[in-house]
């Protein structure tokens, strides 16, 4: 997490919401072109780990995951998938002795294995790591929770 | 074929044999000899506690033997090593040659100018005489004899000024052995130090380097140890006779002088060879030449 | 070229090396094992493959046969893989359409004892080139413009005869130095071994050189700020900092200097001396022109004032210069070590211990007293008169010590080389110039007066009465007087002895500069682990790196004397020359290769290059990679990590290597039926340099071991390993340089990190993380090698057949436990 | 121990002293130090080297070469290792450090009749009545040696002084 920053123009909006609004735990349709509110959704079995969000991010909003999920292999359809990527999945299912299940260790300083983690209460919905993304495992939603507010 | 002998102290004085085999045997290759007089220590036991003193005592023989107009001979390595590095010491620096041939001038009246040449009599034998030569004139090939032989260090070392033979291991005596067909064994301690000089010093020293040599030649089994110089001639002879009396070790490894097997080869008589002053018989010899 | 479905026409060639091949492997076996591989149209043997008939049977064989793809068998790559190329070239082919199999040092030198199994093995590798073979593409060459211009770094003997070297051979040299001056540690010396010249003298002559030869441009008082581009073109960006001086106005008359009022420690002589705020460093310094220090001065403005031409200026900024170059020759030199850390010596502590370059400048005749030493414990600065006073008598007793932090595994495990020399020399000079009188002990452990005219030299100050002691001095007690008590075991005596000495003087080991890592990081150059920059090869490329384009000289790569230093100079010169020298250079395309249509531009490879050749950018397409092919070192690190297969390292190509692969195994299931199959994935640069030299000392090991060459362990890529298990092979491992000394960065920690994360999948799958292992495998250790690749067998064995083979193996391997 | 340094004498330093390397040659070769290990050329030298001749010329060792010369022969920097014992023994006997027995003998031997004839050990006949006698009878001739020049050589030198 990146040390230092402070959100007060964030914290003030949020309180003045607070103020004028209900308690109301619905979520907010946003239009497409309104920054600042709206969520970013993750879809571990596209990402490649090449951690282009965990770098961009200006706010530290992402971790990185150490652990390679092997049960997502069985998930992932290999034809649409990146072509070497399809070759290893593919070995690694014919090789396995074992059900393809739980996660794999991923050493330190590997990218290309592994996986991210968005942590929602630092994002201020910038897209930058949306517009960075290669492999399109993160999307943005125009929609903001209303919970968060209350968070 | 002339040399001035110069006698030296020890030969005059115990090794007669050795003297009167190198006369007899020098007789019969034709070689005269004309001993010089006047002569006194040729310095050697002061080389090493005062340089100047040996020098000046080394000079005064060379000018006495400048007289004779004569290369000098001498049978011993002591003498011979003396005698030449003061030769080479008066060469090489004119100052000190001037400032000894002052010192001579004032106090004895006499001058060296032309230095002679010094020789030990394995130098006349092997290089002026010749091995062919001798080799001619052997009578009786010494045929079934085997021979230690130790050369001494002096004749060969320091190379520098030595120059005769391989100064680590030396080999003319042994071919002046060989020619005269007996066999010269070759054996470990070959090239061991008589360790006469430690007498007197340090006689452990001296009694072991003496053992070790005769313990070697009492294992292989030799007619006689053959010498050509009194320093160790005296420490392998009367060595072994201290031995013997102190502590009853007794190794009757004869030994004899180049000059005296060389004589009985040449078909000179045990007798006129000095055989008899030999303290230690060389039973073998004698028995074969009686 | 290959055309669109072109059949592939395949020939085989199989070389005898005299009695080297054929009198273990059956030749004829293998030939007629070949002939029966796909597309092969041709096998044929030869006794000489190499000689001139051989080469010209492949050459026929091609023009017969309408060959395009060429194998030929014989000994390593190393030696003969180019020869074949340029045959595949000379008769219209492209050379990468061609394949080596090693079947001397990786068959018949190692397998001696049973032609059998070698014979077996041939085939085995036989199958495996001859299926890679159909999967190669053609490489093109391209060439490059270069700048005809040098970039020296340092203006010591080594950097200045480097650029003299450049200059007169009518090349562009900038001889850049970051002292305000050019000479290096050596104008500080006073005197230099063997021939007791002063190096003023034998620089003045040099600089005079420099000074009348119009291409060598001298830039002294910058320090390289930045450094871009690629072999043959740099851009290169310099900051000149200000000196406050203009260089075109000074004339030297140096009244500046002796109207100024300040006196600060001399950093040119370690501090023992004071210098004004204005200075220069040595009279006959090049440019003579004085430098301001802007921190002692205190702006009385009296240099400004005296200056007849007006040339001081206080107002001067740093500069920036670019330059573009063709190379750069590093020459940066050494520091002395200064040993405050080594207790025992009290160094820093008592006044009267100093280090031998302290002495140099104690004893340079054109130094403070003229040559005379004294003990710094008498010298006092008098502000009045502000000058040095020495009050005391001069030293009379001094003590040497030898190897001081050199050869010392707590600080410097090298040894330094010339601080034996540079004793000697001091001593000489003390006992010459000085003082006959003077009692000078020398402590050390071994002399190492190694070079020529170094030993007469030796034995001319033996001569002249220095006292040695062998034996390390131990303890350093000052005594009230500042007199210094020191105590050392001589160890040829045996005795312990304690000296008495007015000045105890230490020679003090050589380190790197303290900005060599910057420096470093900045060329994209290396280390060597004691901190020098390291050669590209110790013994055949003593002044190249691994950066193409940047040579070291001097004592940048180690200590060397004066004489190595400018042979060094000379050589780098020489080897920038043959770079430059026809103005463009070749380049072959064996390198990295973007496929545009796959990549992603995730910037994972641009991550792993070490070279910064591979970046995303910004195209039409999208973010894709590109590859700059001339900064490219082909180590193919980003092609292991690409996720999507868009990079790839040309000729090691992922079908190519799993071709090879699938031929190896598929022959060795039938050939080597009860056995194990154990693959190796050796870097070219090490394991299995190492596995030639297991070749070359005739070392066994077992024959079903089999080694797929890659150009650095950093290459492997997961994919590789998994199809090796795929395709039946019982054990893998990675053979790869240790840590700190891969060809290319650290390709082999890279391939750590994978063969990590790929054991851990092993683990879990079933397969277990036994069956796959790296190990490091330096070059020389051929010994290393035959003892891995027979504990990978015997583990093989151990751990049984890999699960997929099992049904395809009609009796089971035996299974030693 | 505080070590007395001292001028290393100017012959010493011609005869290569401080040449020597310590590579202990000498030590290997010579006959003395197989038998007796008190003996030790290359430490003495080094002793030389280090402490001075003043200390060395104290030591009871330095007496014990037998001057066979082989060190000198075999010595790879030329160092005149036996000539080194000779000055030590000369000025050792000049400064009256020690009077050695078997010089003195053989001092005394030619002092008084021009030769010596105590070759082993110091302990000779001098060239008595008898053995001219068996000279005689062997028929070799008298020596005739001149007794006063060697008094008068020693005298010269001043060793009559030193060692009387």
């Amino acid at each position: 997490m990146k040390e230092g920053v402070k959100l007060n123009n964030l914290e003030k909006l949020f309180e003045c919401i607070k103020k004028i609004a209900k308690r109301n735990p619905e979520k907010i349709l946003l239009p497409n072109t309104f920054f600042i509110f709206g969520s970013v959704k993750y879809d571990e079995s596209k990402c490649i780990a090449c951690l282009t969000c965990y770098e961009n991010c200006p706010l530290g909003a992402y971790d990185v995951e150490r652990k390679f999920d092997l049960s997502m292999i069985k998930k992932i359809d290999l034809s649409k998938t990146y072509w070497k990527r399809a070759i290893i999945y593919q070995l690694i299912m014919e090789i396995a002795v074992k059900d393809l299940e739980g996660y794999v260790e991923v050493p330190e300083g590997l990218p290309g294995y592994g996986s991210v983690k968005h942590n929602e209460d630092l994002c201020i919905s910038c897209r930058k790591c949306v517009d960075l993304c290669p492999t399109g495992a993160l999307s943005f939603e125009c929609e903001f929770d209303m919970k968060k507010i209350w968070r | 074929m002339k040399y001035a002998l110069f006698l030296g102290c020890v030969i005059p004085a115990k090794l007669l044999n050795y003297e009167i085999s190198t006369r007899n045997v020098f007789k019969e290759l034709g070689v005269e000899l004309e001993y010089m007089n006047d002569f006194i220590c040729c310095g050697f036991p002061f080389e090493s506690i005062s340089e100047e003193t040996w020098l000046r005592m080394a000079a005064y023989n060379l000018a006495i033997a400048s007289r004779y107009n004569l290369d000098i001979v001498s049978m011993c390595n002591g003498c011979v090593n003396s005698l030449i590095h003061a030769k080479k010491v008066l060469e090489e620096d004119s100052k000190k040659k001037e400032e000894i041939n002052n010192f001579l001038k004032e106090n004895f009246n006499i001058e060296l100018s032309n230095i002679p040449n010094v020789k030990h009599v394995i130098h006349v034998l092997y290089n002026d005489i010749g091995k062919e030569k001798i080799r001619e004139k052997v009578k009786n090939e010494l045929k079934d004899f085997r021979f230690a032989v130790h050369v001494g260090c002096h004749i060969v070392r320091p190379s520098t000024y030595m120059n005769f033979d391989n100064p680590i291991e030396p080999e003319k005596l042994d071919e002046l052995v060989e020619i005269l067909g007996a066999e010269s064994v070759r054996y470990t301690t070959k090239y061991l130090c008589c360790g006469n000089y430690a007498r007197g010093i340090n006689d452990k020293v001296s009694i072991e380097l003496l053992k070790r040599k005769m313990e070697e030649l009492k294992n292989i089994g030799v007619d006689g140890l053959i010498t050509i110089c009194p320093a160790c001639y005296l420490q392998y002879e009367m060595g072994q006779l201290e031995i013997r009396m102190k502590e009853k070790i007794s190794y009757d490894i004869p030994v004899i002088h180049y000059t005296q097997i060389l004589g009985l080869a040449l078909g000179i008589s045990p007798k006129e060879l000095g055989f008899d002053l030999n303290k230690i018989k060389p039973k073998k010899i004698l028995e074969k030449f009686k | 070229m290959k055309k669109e479905n072109e059949e592939l026409r395949i020939g085989f060639f199989q070389c005898h090396c005299g009695k080297n091949i054929g009198g273990v492997v059956n030749v004829k076996e293998v030939v007629e094992y070949a002939k029966k591989l796909p597309n092969v149209v041709v096998a044929e043997e030869n006794m000489f493959l190499c000689s001139d008939p051989g080469r010209n049977q492949i050459k026929e064989a091609i023009k017969k046969y309408k060959l395009n793809r060429v194998v030929t068998s014989h000994c390593t790559p190393t030696l003969h893989q180019e020869t074949f190329r340029t045959v595949l070239k000379e008769s219209g082919l492209n050379p990468f359409f061609h394949e080596n199999v090693n079947t001397r040092e990786h068959v018949s030198w190692v397998h001696y004892d049973d032609p059998k199994k070698a014979t077996d093995k041939a085939k085995v590798l036989v199958a495996g080139g001859i299926y890679r073979v159909l999967k190669h593409k053609p490489i093109e060459t391209i060439r490059v413009k270069v700048k005809k211009s040098v970039l020296v770094l340092g203006g010591g003997p080594a950097g200045i005869q480097a650029a003299l070297d450049l200059g007169k051979a009518g090349y562009k040299v900038y001889l850049v130095d970051k002292m305000p001056h050019l000479g290096g540690n050596m104008a500080r010396l006073g005197k230099v071994f063997p021939t007791d010249d002063c190096p003023i003298c034998i620089l003045g002559k040099k600089f005079h050189e420099i000074r009348t030869t119009k291409e060598i441009e001298v830039i002294t008082y910058a320090e390289l700020k930045e450094i871009s581009g690629f072999v043959g073109n740099y851009k290169v960006k310099l900051i000149k900092k200000p000196r406050y001086v203009d260089e075109n106005k000074c004339i030297g008359c140096l009244s500046c200097v002796n109207v100024c009022p300040v006196r600060v420690p001399k950093e040119w002589d370690e501090g023992l001396t004071y210098r004004p705020a204005i200075y220069i460093n040595y009279p006959a310094q090049f440019p003579r022109v004085p430098v301001r220090d802007e921190k002692s001065c205190i702006n009385c403005g009296a240099c400004k004032r005296v200056c007849p031409t007006g040339a001081i200026n206080f107002e001067q900024k740093p500069e920036e210069i670019e330059l573009e170059v063709g190379a750069i020759i590093v020459a940066t030199g050494y520091e002395e070590w200064k040993p405050k850390e080594l207790e025992e010596y009290g160094y820093g502590r008592y006044k009267n211990v100093i280090t031998q370059l302290e002495l140099a400048r104690m004893l340079d005749p054109e130094g403070p007293t003229h040559g005379k030493p004294w003990r710094p414990s008498d010298a006092r600065f008098d502000k009045r008169t502000r000058k040095l006073i020495i009050d005391g008598k001069p030293p009379k007793r001094y003590v040497f010590i030898q190897c001081v932090g050199s050869r010392d595994e707590r600080y410097f495990s090298y040894c330094s080389k010339i601080c034996c020399m540079y004793s000697l020399k001091h001593a000489k000079m003390i006992l010459t110039d000085v003082d006959p009188n003077a009692e000078i002990y020398m402590c050390f452990m071994d002399v190492r007066a190694a070079g020529k005219y170094y030993e007469e030299y030796y034995r001319d100050i033996q001569k002249l009465g220095l006292r040695i002691i062998r034996g390390k001095v131990s303890e350093i007690r000052e005594n009230p007087d500042k007199s210094l008590t020191v105590i050392v075991e001589d160890t040829l005596l045996g005795k312990k002895i304690q000296l008495n000495a007015d000045l105890v003087v230490l020679a003090s080991a050589l380190r790197p500069r303290k900005d060599a890592r910057e420096l470093a990081d900045k060329l994209r150059i290396t280390l060597s682990g004691d901190g020098f920059f390291k050669e590209l090869h110790p013994k055949v490329g003593p002044v190249d790196t691994v950066t193409a384009g940047i040579f070291i000289a001097g004592a940048a790569s180690g200590p060397k004397d004066i004489p190595d230093s400018v042979a060094s100079g000379s050589a780098a010169a020489a080897r920038a020359m043959a770079l430059l020298g026809k103005g463009e250079i070749e380049i072959t395309l064996n390198k990295a290769e973007v496929n545009e249509e796959l990549c992603i531009g995730c910037g994972i490879c641009q991550k792993m290059c070490p070279y910064g050749a591979i970046k995303v950018y910004e195209t039409y397409k999208g973010r894709k990679a590109k590859v700059s092919e001339i900064e490219c070192q082909g180590c193919g690190a980003c092609a292991g990590a690409c996720p999507t297969g868009a990079v790839m390292r040309r000729n090691y190509e992922l079908d190519q290597i799993f071709a090879q692969i699938e031929g190896i195994i598929k022959a060795a299931k039938e050939l080597f039926k009860d056995e194990p199959i154990v693959i190796c994935f050796a870097c070219k640069q090490c394991a299995y340099a190492a596995s030639e030299a297991a070749g070359t000392s005739r070392l066994k090991y077992p024959p079903n071991v089999f080694v797929i060459r890659i150009p650095c362990s950093g290459t492997i890529d997961p994919a590789y390993i998994l199809k090796a298990f795929k395709e039946g092979a019982d054990v893998v491992y990675v053979g790869g340089c240790e840590p700190g000394s891969c060809a290319y960065v650290d390709g082999n920690l890279k391939a750590e990190k994978r063969v990590k994360f790929v054991k851990n999948i092993l683990d879990k799958i079933g397969l277990g993380s036994e069956r796959l292992e790296i190990f490091w495998i330096p070059a020389p250790e051929a010994k290393k090698f035959a003892e891995v690749a027979k504990m990978m067998v015997e583990r093989a064995r151990k751990l049984g057949p890999n699960p997929l083979r099992v049904k395809e193996m009609k009796i089971p391997m035996k299974i030693t436990r | 121990m505080e070590v007395n340094v001292l001028d290393i004498k100017e012959e010493v330093k011609k005869l290569n002293a401080l040449l020597c390397y310590q590579c202990g040659t000498c030590t290997g070769t010579c006959p003395v130090a197989r038998i007796d290990t008190r003996f030790n050329p290359r430490r003495i030298l080094n002793e030389l080297k280090i402490k001075g001749i003043e200390e060395v010329l104290k030591m009871e060792e330095i007496w014990y070469c037998i001057e066979c010369f082989l060190c000198m022969e075999k010595c790879p920097q030329n160092v005149k290792i036996t000539e080194i014992f000779f000055k030590l023994y000369e000025e050792a006997i000049r400064r009256g450090i020690k009077k050695p027995q078997k010089y003195v003998g053989l001092f005394k031997a030619i002092y008084s009749t021009g030769i010596s004839t105590g070759a082993y050990g110091g302990r000779g006949e001098p060239l008595s009545g008898m053995i001219l006698k068996k000279r005689e009878t062997m028929g070799l001739p008298k020596p005739k040696i001149s007794q006063d020049a060697a008094k008068k050589i020693i005298e010269s030198t001043g060793l009559n002084k030193l060692l009387g």
